[in-house]
């Protein structure tokens, strides 16, 4: 099952990679864009009889791995759902 | 056995068109069908167009590049094989090369540059040498133009980003900033590494039924044809729609390479070994049985795929990065795969060494390529390729807005020169490369040359880098050996000797006349320079077609200088160190502002390049090693771009405190912008203590160059030249420090 | 005393922990295999710097899971003195041995340079050999050294002094500049609550020989060569 | 208005991260993931008249700064579609 995780950085965390790109847009004339954040986008395929397994399974993944809780927000989305 | 290789279904005909697309001329094509006695399979054709490109064959230099000295009593090897090696005592062989990754920076900056940077390391290990420093050689376009940013920084993180995650440091190099390189920037890397004399590995396959062996990453379709296209062709408006898939680095694989190919390296089950460059599985295999005057099988179904579905054809281009392949010795496969495992990494037998001088492919149980061995190497094509002298190329610009033009004060001059950026620091560069890991950088960038410690030892090396593309479009000979003396004085600064040269030439478009003729002046160049200082060049590289749509780059050979100190605790410098000491200058000739930073800066024609004498060159570079080990010297800088008051200025800018110069004028010999900011031949800036100053006066007497005493050391930081100007040197630091920032912050 | 120092894939300042300890300093001082289980008597393990695993996804993150890990976690919770330096540093955050995170620097570039840090706390068995206050000019070279933790946590480690080592001037005062990576209050090396597991971005193992950048680090070593208290 | 950017390898590029976690969540025990690819995502606000005009400003932005064309491939998503 393809399972798509979203890694994004948790609020109050400074982000400089967001900061750093919104500053290049505004000087690119991109003036209106804000509140610019970069996270992780990963992608994966799971063998999972269910989706309910894939998703457990992705859950571990994310806390045991792909995500730092310390800095880090994750979310994910098992594909056909 | 000698069979008839297959076409193979779907396969595009073989015929002189297809030769053509392939980048091989009629009567190139022809020579392969006569060396096969048969038309070629489209895989074949794919070899030879890789194995006989410009890139991989050197088929426009080869014959130039002969009259270059490769021996000494120092040199343990010349070239031939993946670098060449200099002794440096104690057991110890300094193994170094550099070479260019121009057209793929290009393309992609960062990759372009990070692979360029992971191709040297390998030639350098494949050698059984730890790496153990990189230098890098960058040519940019103006910072005005609207891709330099760009290009500028991505560069610098992928060579950064490289060498830093492999643990080699970087320790010196340079940049320039021409809009001769607007379309085509050059980035030549360098590596040395360091092995026992007696445990150097070779690329020379031996021994039939010998195991041939792949280590590394899985094979893509990364950078097919990046020999024979991007690297032998002119960039055009169509070089887009050729580019082939970018290859992406992956330092952490080749650091996991560099450890287990050494440690296999000592369990001496290795034959031979080579990496996976340019026409990777393709030269890596035909070039070791060709230096053993053997054959070689391989077996394509089982080279590790990344994907499915890659043809004979994309295996045997493909020029996936950290990949090498090894000659074990039979029966000791085993030990050898123990190391790859606990490396984590992939290694699989993939064929065997053959008597039959034959290199051949086999896909599918059919065999897909069948072509003796010599016919990729030493028959592929030689040109002498016509020469013709040329007016010498512009080298400065019409002055851009806002600067000063001729007539302006010595003090104007000053600052303009320390904010430009060939001038300027380059801090904001080499502050993204580790310098330090691995505990050998006794002088790390910042200084005139790097001095690397060899543990266990006394002994040291000092290294630099150098190019002056502006003197060699002046004149391509005379340029030449300018910049390999200061590369050579540079070493010679630190106290070290130089003892070995290797080069990257990075030129236009061989097929016009006018640029082969710079380019054989050039060789000529460095032939008789490497000759006068007794500096063989032991390794090298070249890099034709940097043009695009018909403009191409000034000629730029790039010249990196090894130097040998018998005791590196004895290294100066180039800053000045303590108040009082007297400031002199050493000097082969009057500075003119022929191909000097002011007449670019400020568009002034300054006229022809001066002559150089050589033997003076090398006398001047003896004395002042000679004076730097007796300790005589208390800091040593060689004057470049910007002249010998810039060169002055930056020995006053001491990290750890800056200091002030009072300059007699009336002992520079002509104040005049020639005598302050004029370039070349060669002057070196030294600080003595008082008591020593006799005595250097008598080391150095009578052996053909100028030594003067022009003045003094201060605690107080400014920067005086009597009647000339007086300046603040944390001023001066301030416009030093800042220019490069400044501008990448938008500034101007 | 005897130093383990952890040989991850992707170490690169594990030869120059070994060169500090042993060659300058005469210590006793082995390699510590990353596939090994026990750290094989070791009364000190260093996790050097480096990228292991090509710092890949965040940096620390997957050497954290290297088998000798669960030896070195429990020789801490043992009371074991462990010390990681810049991505020994970072796998202790991620192995959660230390209290928060280190980012991308908020240049976003790598940083090579030397810097200097104040000893905040010189009580611990890392900074003994130093005194509150004292400036040591030690190199840094990485590009994720920007430290986070969230405020309260931050809070709390100040008042029990776990923040050990600042960023600061040549004069020992704080400054915006002084800060290069922009780490949060200037953070630069910081203990566990029990003291006995300390991180740093900063390289001691290469501040121990005047002709390398002075010697500044060896108080770090001769303070953990004292023992544990 | 939200955007969300999703930049991915492109098809064929060597993926060193991609194959790096793959590794360690095998070692891990989850042996049945595969593909794993690394990715950023990017959100921002965009302060646009219409949905069309920000699905113009976040394509151009994607090509001239959040994506490389050479590597990448990236899709956007704006909120509320
Ligand atoms: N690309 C680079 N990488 C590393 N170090 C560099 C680079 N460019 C310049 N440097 C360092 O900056 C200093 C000045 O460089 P350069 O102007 O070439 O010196 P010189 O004028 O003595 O030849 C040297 O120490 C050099 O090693
Ligand atoms: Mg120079």
């Amino acid at each position: 099952m393809q399972v798509k995780v979203f890694v994004t950085p948790r609020k109050g965390i400074l982000d400089p990679q967001g900061r750093a790109i919104e500053g290049s847009l505004a000087s690119l004339g991109f003036k209106n864009a804000s509140n610019v954040k970069v996270g992780r986008y990963i992608t994966l395929e799971i063998a999972a009889a269910s989706a309910q397994q894939a998703r457990d399974e992705a859950r571990r993944m994310c806390e045991q791995l792909l995500a730092n809780p310390v800095i880090e927000d994750f979310r994910f989305e098992v594909e056909g759902e | 056995m000698k069979e008839q290789p297959v076409a193979l279904p779907g396969e595009p005909k073989v015929d002189l068109e297809q030769a053509r697309g392939h980048g091989l001329a009629p009567d190139e094509y022809a020579k392969i069908e006569k060396l096969l006695g048969r038309t070629p399979t489209f895989t074949e054709l794919g070899v030879f167009s890789v194995m006989w490109s410009e890139h991989c064959s050197y088929k426009s230099s080869r014959l130039h590049l002969k009259k270059l000295p490769s021996k000494s009593p120092l040199v343990v090897q010349g070239p031939g094989e993946n670098a060449g090696a200099i002794d440096v005592g104690d057991g110890w062989a300094a193994v170094f090369k550099i070479e260019s990754h121009n057209h793929p920076s290009f393309v992609e900056p960062y990759q372009g540059a990070a692979t360029g940077v992971g191709g040297i390391l390998r030639d350098i290990f494949t050698m059984g040498a730890r790496p153990i420093a990189n230098m890098d050689s960058l040519k940019f376009g103006s910072f005005d133009h609207p891709r330099t940013r760009y290009l500028l920084g991505g560069v610098v993180g992928g060579i950064g980003g490289y060498g830093n995650c492999v643990g080699v440091p970087t320790v010196a190099g340079e940049v320039m900033f021409d809009p001769a390189y607007n379309g085509n920037i050059l980035v030549n890397a360098f590596c040395l590494g360091l092995v026992r004399k007696d445990e150097m590995m070779s690329a020379r396959a031996r021994g039939p039924g010998n195991p041939v062996i792949y280590v590394g990453s899985a094979t893509g379709r990364d950078g097919i044809h990046g020999a024979s296209l991007l690297a032998s062709a002119e960039f055009g408006k169509e070089s887009d729609a050729k580019r082939p898939t970018v290859q992406v680095g992956d330092p952490f694989t080749e650091k996991l390479l560099i450890e287990a190919c050494l440690e296999a390296g000592k369990t001496g089950a290795i034959v031979a070994i080579q990496d996976m460059g340019a026409a990777g599985l393709t030269s890596s295999s035909s070039e070791m049985a060709a230096r053993g005057g053997l054959g070689i099988e391989l077996d394509l179904d089982r080279i590790p795929l990344r994907e499915a579905g890659l043809t004979p054809y994309e295996i045997l281009l493909s020029e996936s990065q950290e990949r090498m392949l090894i000659v074990g010795e039979r029966g000791r496969e085993a030990e050898l795969m123990a190391v790859f495992e606990k490396w984590d990494l992939h290694a699989v037998a993939i064929g065997t060494i053959t008597e039959d001088r034959r290199w051949r492919a086999r896909w599918h149980g059919q065999t897909v390529a069948d072509i003796p061995v010599g016919a990729l190497a030493d028959e592929a094509p030689l040109y002498d390729r016509p020469a013709a002298p040329r007016k010498p190329l512009p080298t400065s610009h019409p002055p851009q807005d806002g600067r000063v033009k001729e007539g302006v004060t010595p003090s104007a001059g000053l600052r303009a020169l320390l904010d430009s950026p060939n001038v300027a620091s380059k801090k904001w560069v080499y502050r993204q490369y580790d310098s330090m890991v691995q505990s050998n950088t006794i002088e790390g960038p910042g200084g005139d040359a790097a001095v690397m410690r060899i543990k266990h030892s006394i002994r040291g090396i000092a290294l630099k880098v150098d190019s002056n593309p502006r003197a060699c479009a002046l004149d391509p000979y005379l340029g030449a050996v300018a910049t390999v003396c200061e590369a050579a004085r540079n070493v010679a600064c630190v106290g070290a000797r130089p003892v070995g040269i290797t080069n990257c030439l990075n030129y236009g478009n061989p097929e016009r006349p006018e640029v082969m003729w710079d380019f054989v002046r050039g060789v000529e160049g460095l032939r008789d320079a490497a000759n006068a200082f007794g500096a063989p060049v032991v390794s090298g590289n070249v890099s034709f077609y940097n043009e695009t749509e018909g403009r191409g780059i000034m000629p730029t050979p790039t010249i990196a200088v090894l130097g040998s100190m018998a005791d590196f605790s004895k290294h100066v410098g180039q800053f000045f160190r303590n108040p009082g000491d007297a400031i002199a200058i050493l000097r082969t000739a009057r500075p003119s502002l022929a191909a000097s930073e002011y007449a670019a800066t400020f568009g002034v024609d300054g006229g022809a390049l001066s002559p150089i004498d050589l033997a003076k060159e090398a006398a001047l570079v003896d004395a002042l090693v000679g004076g730097v080990e007796d300790g005589l010297i208390q800091s040593a800088h060689d004057v470049s771009e910007g002249g010998l008051a810039v060169a002055i200025a930056e020995a006053c800018f001491n990290p750890a405190g800056n200091f002030g110069a009072e300059i007699d004028s009336a002992r520079l010999g002509g104040t005049d912008a020639a005598g302050l900011f004029g370039e070349g031949p060669s002057t070196v800036v030294l600080s003595l203590r008082d008591v020593d100053v006799a005595r250097v006066e008598k080391l150095f007497a009578g052996r053909g160059f100028e030594f003067s005493v022009v003045g003094r050391v201060t605690r107080e930081a400014r920067l005086k030249v009597s009647s000339v100007f007086d300046e603040d040197v944390n001023e001066l630091v301030r416009i030093y420090r800042e220019a490069i920032p400044r501008r990448l912050k938008g500034g101007d | 005393m005897k130093w383990g120092v952890v040989r991850f894939p992707g170490s690169l300042d594990d030869g120059d922990a070994i060169w500090a300890l042993a060659d300058v300093m005469g210590q006793e001082a082995f390699i510590l295999w990353h596939k090994e289980e026990s750290i094989r008597g070791a009364e000190c393990v260093l996790l050097p710097g480096g990228f292991s695993y090509g710092d890949y996804l965040r940096t620390g993150a997957i050497a954290r899971f290297s088998p000798i890990m669960k030896s070195v976690a429990k020789f801490a919770a043992d009371g074991g003195l462990v010390i990681g330096i810049c991505n020994g540093f970072q796998i202790l955050c991620e192995a959660h041995l230390l209290p928060g995170a280190l980012t991308r620097n908020r240049t976003l570039s790598f940083i090579c340079e030397r810097v200097h840090v104040r000893v905040e706390n010189a009580s611990t068995p890392f900074t003994r050999a130093a005194h509150n206050g004292d400036v040591l000019r030690l190199p840094i070279k990485h590009g994720e050294g920007l430290y986070v933790a969230p405020e309260d946590e931050l809070r709390q480690m100040e008042e029990r002094g776990q923040v050990v080592l600042r960023y600061v001037d040549a004069s020992g005062r704080e400054s915006d500049d002084a800060n290069l990576n922009g780490s949060t209050r200037a953070i630069a090396g910081v203990a566990n609550e029990r003291f006995n597991v300390f991180g740093l971005m900063p390289h001691p193992e290469h501040a121990v020989e005047p002709m390398l950048g002075g010697t500044d680090g060896l108080k770090i070593f001769q303070s953990i060569a004292q023992g544990p208290r």
